[in-house]
């Protein structure tokens, strides 16, 4: 009782610190200098029409390494954390899926890994990205195992696509700085005409890279977790 | 409208917080966690907010130049981007965590993690 | 100075002087005590049958080379304490050697036999010995305290720590004397006159009725003798010494024989009055009165 | 040389980190080499850097990402201190990967990776300028440990992990609104530019800065919201530990450093204050700890909260800061790491297991290295870095941050030295079998911490005036270590001879007298080293400290040379000391002690230097900041040595226990320390007109009363050697008193006690020493005519104990005579009444020592007992030699002396006719006495022998017993408690009140520390309310101030 008291009490001193910080806050009509920056000079310099993606991959790429390696890293954890030797572990009975999911994920599943292509291949010129479409290809795994508890996602080939496309990703950074302006510089390829697929110079290739890494990653760690429960049951 | 946002975010920080601060069950400690992330985020996109302003992508609406009057700020909505994996990547770890305590003890209760102190 | 021939005869009959003036005032207050108790008592001159007797014994033993030297410290810090101590006022023959020291050298020196005399009766290996030596030290070291505090309020009185000059300076008549300008001084120290000469009631480091004369009781014939010799000795010095400091010193023999008997006689006046204190008893008793005139002594010279 | 750009470790690092990931698990060999190459790899880009700076080959250079300048892209900045630090962190990380070799093997190519990562976004966070960036690379490196601290099985790692992961969620959180709202008040995200707008910064901006600085503090778990770092760091395997103790909480320190700039004022105070109430809560807490690793723990908590008070509390344009930071860090950096990986190979949880170490001494030694490091010993890194802290916080009159900087070294010492005593003295286990990967880097990092220790004390001011050559001796020593008992002890001779023959030669007299004592001192109690068999393992190393200590405050010039000469001989006589079977506990009191009179001292000069220039001693007389104070706290400081009145418990036990040639060391010598200071100082105050009669006068009663009480605990012991120890407490309180008088007499009166003490405790100690080894018991009363058996330890006893009772003719009389008079002519007559009283008490166990020993009945089991060997008798005749032309002829050294003092103390000196001494108010001829007694004993000795000739000897037990013949000599022997009377009238005044006082103290401190590590119930969610409520707490206190 005194511990919630006192914790709701701690929270209305926190409640206090954000009123502080946001009373001097509204939403501004002009942008900042540097936003405005980059609207003007983006579509110059980077070549992107999404200048989300352009700040992501390029302006910012180093911070978009580090989410990639956090990714990476969680899924390196959560494989030799929740690691099971797999002894002769007793199954539990396959969980018949209804037939709806069959059939749903069987139609599906092929679909959605397009549109997750689709999603990562056009980040930088449509809303979406890498992790965007990354994302969605991990929900193909979800409905595989939705559908099939049994279902084996193969291990190394996850991990080999996880690997590659991350080594990729940094080589690309270090071409970037032998033939361009430094680490993660977009420039080594043409940026192309402005509006079109193949254009923004590396930025396509960064993040169909991301993207591939993204889905394999959370379709790692989904099917990690998958793991421990089967041998739960 | 940013009032709104920024209201919403505000409420939803603070509630992922208590929740965080007082339940004992850990997966709702962590649903605390994700809620207190989310609040984060839409803080995040608020700030970016720039009042008329469209999505930062430029095409036949906004045109190819000087665009700067007619958009948001890009520069929060990269910021969530990156947030949320990392909030993403937190939350997977913490139910791992949560998993392996579970598996250990079988109990979710926070308070039964003593073992350590003083 | 110097130590010519004629100097060191004259100190040995000085010292003659004083040990047969020891022996007879000792047999004189013995008699005293014996008659206060309704006793015939021994003849004055006991004392001399008693050494002549101790000094012919034949058969003699000795416990080890400590417990042989034992007297010869004892004897020698009684004689010390006559050789660096002034006796006659203004005669160069009877101040001895008081010129290589100060009243603190005669302060200090006490010790030498006292110390001698505990490592001798100690090698005697008798437990009595050890106990009487114990008890002695412990009394010892408060009778000192007051002592101390009435010669230090003397030397501030007198700014000196020279002996022949606090007697020069009390020279003139008996204003002159400390006992007069510093009486406090002069009772705190004649009260712990009375531990220094060991009669009742602090007379329990020898304790003659249950254990044999304390620390002695190990040594007989020659070496009582000399112990005895030294007592005689020691008696007449430290007399003198507090009638130097208190009451005037002296400026002939007559004096010095009269003011010594009076002094000795003190001790045993009240010796014969008081009943005997247990050893924490006069430890603790040397700390309250006689501290006190002690303190007083010093802040009234202030 | 072309430069490696920094980028390339974020690239190598993922690059190798994802291919690892393909490795998988069959070649886990092959990525746990590539993970050492990549370690090594980031190793040399930061040293070549390091290097490249250090030596302006190359200035700091940015390094732009995306091929655009900031603010509009990312940028890293590798300057000197970037260098520095990643350095720092990138060695720890690859001599880590080496020392867990097995465990990052067992745990998979998984493991290695994430160890890589968690270094490389160590690397990031020192680098970047993005706020942002930093921010994700934290995570990064949260993450990383989060994954690290699992690598140990059971669930307390797992339940630790999962409270690390709260924390650092919630810390996270707050980071980013401040980082967003930065953005959102400065347009920028890069930290130069949000710099550069500080000054016309709103409030909003204001706090949020404060938010951020407010993660990183909440990083470095300030005391009390800390509860989560605790746990890892007990819980987490050692390696982990030992790298988020190094390198995470450096790299987290500079991010602090870094973000500073963005920081009003006001905020760094309260930095400072955050990093001050950590250093000292947690180090209080830690007293109480009795597992290692937690222990550890809070020692780390403890030190990163001082390095944050330090980027507080110095204002960085200080010349000295970065020397004070890099110090104190280095020091923590190698140390803590080094300890945490031998708890990693010692295995043991409970402190008192430790013990294992002896089984391998140099891992004994690296561990003793380490925790002095710690404690701030020289010539360690830290020790430097405390130095110039105390000196610059004090010239910039910031004494109340110095005493509690003070305060919690002092707990720190507390339980770190207590670990170090059980570690030398307890009963070893067994030791498990030491991997040599686990080993190699522990003993890289040994050498490191004493490189480093070189290194920064040569950056130092004035550092570069320590005479190392005495610890190049110990070094020597150590190293041969191996060889037999006397050829060391012949080195150790010819080494002290060696100091002699250097600083003897043109020393100023009053000096001399001292360099003699602690030197000529030196030589005479290590011969009777000969007499031991075998290796005497670690004896001499100690012994050399301690002399070379000695000898280097003999010759210090300045405040910092004595200092350091001043630790070095304190840490020496602590080993000496603790060698004594029983001495584990008396050694640790000894040490606590003399470390609080060393903060005290190191306080006083901190103030000393306070509107003065240059730290030469000379300084002390013109004290400028409340002189009487800072001179007061130095008194005390030196009083600790001398064990004055309140400050002397120690003593008895310390050198009571110690071994038999080891008690006349600490007691006739190293009390002398303390006199030689005090010396000094009185000296510095101003000679005989001083403005400080009022700290002397006190200074005398002290002094009085620490006689008395000395001399009367002496009386009531039955030990032998606690006897002479106390009655060393009551000599160094007459040398105290005398010294006080502040006059030519009174000077004269303290040099001859000085003179005479350290002659005759000698000799005391080194035949009592001698018996107590001869017989194996310390209580007299078991003991008794040896005399028989021992002549010639009886008679240099005997000398003893005359010089000591001040009995004419011997030296001792000197003493007395001048003491009367300079008491009567300063006419502090009650307290030299008391000294008297002092010295007659003195009588009483003077006798008992001589008399339970040597004399009364000699016991059956001690009949064949021989005399003491020659390499005893040796030293003491040689000092009797001594006392003997002392006695006889004073003026040789009384007369150089008077002239030496006539400067200082002008009036009223000792005026010397031939051999007799003349003052205002007495005189005294030492060699007429000499003579006249000399010829009268040997005459009254002829006397009696022609008298008794025919006596002879005759059996033990002959003796006049009412006609019983006693069976035992045990019945007959009369000793034990044999001043009960005198106990009983005086025994009130050494009831053990101040111990009682002290006890009371130490209690009281440990209970409020386990009353207050309550908080740690170990539930994680109340850690994470404790968090919250750190910040909220703060933020009110922050804000309602501006």
């Amino acid at each position: 009782m005194i511990r919630n008291f006192f914790i709701i009490l701690i929270i209305a001193g926190l409640a206090g610190v954000f009123v502080s910080l946001f009373w001097e806050f509204g939403a501004s009509d002009t942008l900042t200098p540097l936003a405005t920056h980059y609207a003007n000079n983006g579509a110059a310099e980077v070549g992107a029409p999404n200048l989300v993606t352009s700040i992501v991959v390029t302006y910012r790429g180093l911070d978009t390494l580090g989410e990639v390696t956090i990714l990476f890293l969680v899924a390196a954890i959560i494989s030799f954390f929740l690691k099971v030797e797999k002894k002769g572990q007793k199954m539990a009975p396959p969980r018949v899926s209804s037939e709806i999911i069959l059939t749903a994920s069987k139609l599906l599943v092929p679909v959605v890994l397009v549109l997750g292509i689709y999603v990562f291949v056009n980040g930088h010129l449509t809303p979406g990205g890498g992790f965007q479409g990354g994302a969605i290809i991990a929900t193909a795994f979800v409905l595989l195992l939705m559908a099939n508890p049994r279902f084996e996602l193969n291990h190394r080939i996850i991990a080999a696509v996880e690997s590659v496309s991350g080594m990729a990703f940094v080589l690309v950074g270090v071409l970037g700085i032998l033939l361009a302006g430094g680490f993660l510089d977009n420039k080594i390829l043409p940026l192309g005409h402005f509006g079109k697929l193949f254009s923004a110079g590396a930025i396509p290739i960064i993040y169909s890279l991301v993207g591939l890494k993204v889905g394999s990653e959370l379709s790692n760690i989904l099917s990690n977790f998958q793991d421990v429960q089967k041998d739960e049951l | 409208m940013e009032t709104i946002a920024l209201i919403t975010s505000f409420v939803l920080i603070l509630i992922g917080l208590y929740g965080i601060l007082s339940q004992k069950n850990i997966l709702k400690m962590i649903v605390g966690f994700s809620l207190f992330d989310t609040g984060l985020h839409v803080l995040i996109v608020t700030v970016g907010y720039i009042r008329g302003g469209t999505a930062p992508i430029l095409d036949q609406v906004t045109g190819t130049s000087n665009v700067s009057d007619k958009i948001v700020d890009p520069i929060p909505q990269a910021l969530v981007l990156t947030a949320i994996v990392i909030g993403l990547g937190v939350t997977a770890l913490m139910l791992a965590y949560a998993l392996k305590m579970y598996q250990e003890k079988q109990s979710l209760d926070i308070r039964d993690f003593k073992e350590l102190k003083w | 100075m110097e130590f010519t021939v004629s100097k060191i005869l004259w100190t040995l009959l000085g010292l003659f002087i004083v040990l047969n003036w020891g022996l007879i005032m000792g047999g004189t207050m013995r008699k005293i005590v014996a008659r206060v108790g309704k006793r015939y008592g021994i003849p004055i001159y006991q004392p001399y049958i008693d050494l002549v007797k101790n000094y012919s014994v034949r058969s003699q033993i000795t416990h080890g080379v400590m417990f042989y030297l034992g007297p010869v410290f004892r004897l020698s810090g009684g004689v010390g304490i006559f050789l660096f101590l002034p006796l006659i006022f203004g005669s160069d023959h009877w101040s001895n050697f008081s010129f290589s020291g100060d009243l603190i050298l005669i302060l200090y020196f006490q010790f030498f036999g006292m110390l001698g005399m505990a490592l001798g009766a100690g090698e005697g290996g008798h437990p009595y010995s050890a106990i009487g030596v114990s008890r002695g030290l412990s009394q010892f070291t408060t009778i000192e305290v007051p002592m101390t505090l009435a010669v230090i309020s003397l030397a501030v009185q007198y700014n000196t720590l020279s002996i022949s000059e606090i007697v020069a300076a009390q020279q003139g008549g008996l204003a002159n004397w400390t006992m007069v300008t510093n009486p406090f001084a002069t009772v705190a120290a004649m009260l712990s006159l009375l531990g220094a000469f060991g009669h009742s009631p602090f007379d329990l480091v020898k304790a003659p009725n249950e254990i044999p004369i304390g620390p002695p009781t190990e040594y007989h014939a020659t070496y009582l003798g000399v112990l005895r010799t030294n007592a005689a000795i020691l008696h007449v010095v430290e007399a003198a010494l507090f009638m130097n400091l208190f009451f005037g010193g002296a400026t002939n023999w007559f004096e010095l024989i009269l003011k010594t008997f009076l002094i000795y006689f003190w001790s045993v006046f009240v010796g014969v009055v008081f009943p005997r204190f247990r050893i924490e008893q006069s430890v603790q008793w040397f700390l309250k009165i006689p501290l006190i005139l002690g303190i007083i002594a010093i802040i009234v010279v202030l | 040389m072309d430069f490696i750009s920094p980028i390339n470790v974020v690239a190598v690092s993922l690059g190798a980190a994802f291919f690892m990931g393909l490795l998988g698990k069959k070649a886990q060999t092959v990525s746990y080499i590539l993970l050492l190459g990549a370690l090594l790899f980031n190793t040399i880009v930061s040293g070549q850097w390091l290097y490249g700076l250090a030596t302006n080959i190359i200035d700091a250079q940015q390094v732009y990402t995306a091929g655009f300048r900031p603010p509009f892209s990312i940028n890293l900045l590798m300057g000197l201190d970037e260098a520095v630090i990643t350095t720092l962190v990138n060695i720890v990380g690859l001599l880590g990967a080496i020392y867990m070799a097995s465990g990052l093997h067992k745990k998979g190519s998984g493991s290695q990776v994430v160890y890589l990562v968690l270094i490389m976004s160590l690397n990031v966070i020192v680098l970047s300028r993005d706020l942002f960036n930093i921010f994700v690379f934290l995570e990064v490196g949260s993450i990383a440990t989060a994954g690290l601290i699992i690598m140990q099985k059971g669930i307390n790692a797992v339940s630790a992990g999962f409270k690390y992961m709260l924390a650092t969620g919630i810390i996270a959180s707050i980071m980013l609104i401040g980082v967003i709202f930065i953005y959102r008040f400065t347009g920028t995200l890069n930290l130069d530019f949000v710099m550069q707008s500080h000054p016309v910064l709103k409030q909003g901006a204001l706090i949020s800065s404060f938010l951020i600085l407010m993660a990183i503090l909440l990083e470095l778990k300030p005391f009390p919201a800390n509860g989560w770092a605790l746990d890892v760091y007990e819980s987490a395997h050692p390696g982990i530990s030992a790298m988020l103790s190094s390198a995470v909480a450096t790299a987290n320190l500079f991010v602090l450093y870094k973000f500073t700039g963005m920081a009003g004022e006001s905020l760094m105070y309260y930095i400072s204050l955050i990093g001050l109430v950590t250093f000292v809560g947690s180090n209080l807490l830690g007293i109480n700890q009795t597992n290692a690793r937690r222990m550890l723990g809070y020692s780390s908590i403890g030190q990163i909260g001082l390095l944050v008070a330090i980027i507080g509390l110095v204002p960085h344009s200080n010349a000295n800061f970065k020397l004070i930071f890099i110090g104190i860090l280095t020091g923590h950096y190698f140390a803590k790491a080094g300890l945490f990986w031998i708890a990693g190979i010692v295995k043991a949880q409970n402190i008192k297991e430790w013990s294992v170490l002896r089984n391998r001494p140099v891992l004994l030694f690296l561990f003793l290295t380490f925790v002095l490091a710690l404690t701030g010993f020289p010539p360690f890194p830290s020790f430097w870095g405390k130095w110039q802290l105390v000196m610059g916080l004090s010239q910039q009159g910031q004494i109340a941050a110095v005493i509690a900087i003070l305060v919690g070294s002092f707990f720190e010492v507390v339980y770190l030295l207590r670990w170090a005593g059980y570690s030398i003295k307890l009963e070893p286990g067994k030791l498990p079998e030491v991997k040599l990967s686990q080993f190699i880097p522990v003993i890289l990092f040994g050498l490191g911490i004493y490189a480093t220790g070189y290194f920064v004390s040569q950056a130092t001011n004035f550092g570069d005036t320590i005479n190392y050559i005495p610890l190049v001796v110990v070094a020597i020593l150590l190293v041969v270590d191996f060889l037999p008992a006397y050829i060391k002890n012949s080195l150790s001779i010819l080494a002290t001879g060696w100091f002699a023959y250097l600083l003897i030669p043109g020393q100023d007299t009053l000096k001399l007298v001292f360099t003699v004592i602690f030197l000529v001192g030196g030589i005479l109690t290590l011969i009777p080293g000969f007499h031991v068999k075998g290796k005497r393992a670690g004896f001499y190393p100690s012994a050399m400290l301690m002399f070379g200590g000695l000898a280097l405050l003999i010759e210090a010039e300045n405040m910092l040379q004595f200092f350091f000469a001043w630790e070095i001989m304190t840490l020496g006589s602590y080993f000496l000391i603790i060698r004594g079977k029983e001495s584990m506990v008396h050694a640790f009191s000894y040490m606590l002690f003399s470390v609080g009179g060393a903060y005290l001292i190191l306080l006083g000069f901190g103030m000393v230097s306070v509107g003065n220039t240059g730290l030469s001693l000379n300084l002390l007389s013109q004290i400028k900041f409340y002189p009487v104070l800072a001179m007061a706290l130095l008194a005390v400081g030196f009083m600790t040595k001398t064990a004055s009145l309140g400050l002397h418990i120690w003593l008895p036990g310390a050198h009571g226990e110690a071994e038999s040639d080891v008690s006349p060391m600490v007691s006739a010598i190293l009390l002398k320390a303390g006199v030689f200071g005090l010396v000094l100082l009185m000296l510095a105050a101003g000679g005989e007109y001083n403005n400080y009669q009022g700290l002397f006068y006190t200074l005398g009663w002290i002094g009085a009363l620490t006689a008395l009480v000395g001399n009367l605990g002496a009386v009531f012991q039955e030990d032998a050697k606690r006897l002479l120890a106390y009655s060393s407490i009551g000599q160094l309180g007459y040398i105290l008193f005398a010294f006080s008088i502040m006059s030519q007499l009174g000077w004269l009166t303290g040099f001859t006690y000085t003179i005479n003490h350290f002659m005759f405790k000698a000799i005391l100690f080194l035949s009592v020493g001698g018996i107590v080894m001869r017989l194996g018991t310390h209580n007299m009363y078991e003991m008794g005519g040896l005399i028989k058996k021992m002549p010639f330890s009886f008679i240099a006893v005997l000398i003893g104990i005359i010089t000591l009772a001040g009995i004419p003719p011997l030296s001792g009389f000197s003493g007395k005579w001048l003491f009367y008079n300079a008491v009567i002519m300063k006419g502090w007559y009650f307290q030299g009444a008391i000294i008297f009283f002092a010295g007659t008490i003195a009588f009483l166990y003077c006798f008992k020592l001589i008399y339970s020993i040597f004399l009364g009945q000699l016991k059956d089991n001690h009949r064949n007992v021989k005399e003491l060997p020659f390499w005893y008798l040796l030293p003491q005749y040689i000092l009797i030699l001594g006392i003997m032309v002392f006695s006889a002829k004073p003026d040789l050294i009384l007369k150089p002396l008077g002239t030496a003092l006539a400067a200082a103390f002008p009036s009223n000196p000792l005026i010397w006719e031939g051999t007799k001494a003349l003052s205002q108010l007495g005189y005294w001829d030492a060699t007429t006495i000499m003579i006249v007694i000399g010829t009268m004993f040997v005459i009254l000795l002829i006397w009696l022998m022609l008298m008794s000739r025919k006596a002879q000897n005759v059996k033990q037990f002959n003796i006049v017993y009412a006609g019983e013949r006693p069976e035992r000599p045990e019945l007959t022997h009369v000793s034990h408690n044999i001043y009960a009377g005198y106990n009983k009238a005086l025994g009130f005044l050494v009831a053990p009140g101040i111990t009682g006082f002290w006890n009371y103290a130490t209690n009281l401190v440990e209970s409020i520390g386990n009353f207050t590590r309550r908080i740690y119930s170990g539930n994680g969610q109340s850690y994470a309310i404790h968090l919250v409520s750190y910040i909220v707490v703060v933020f009110i206190i922050y804000i309602s101030s501006i």
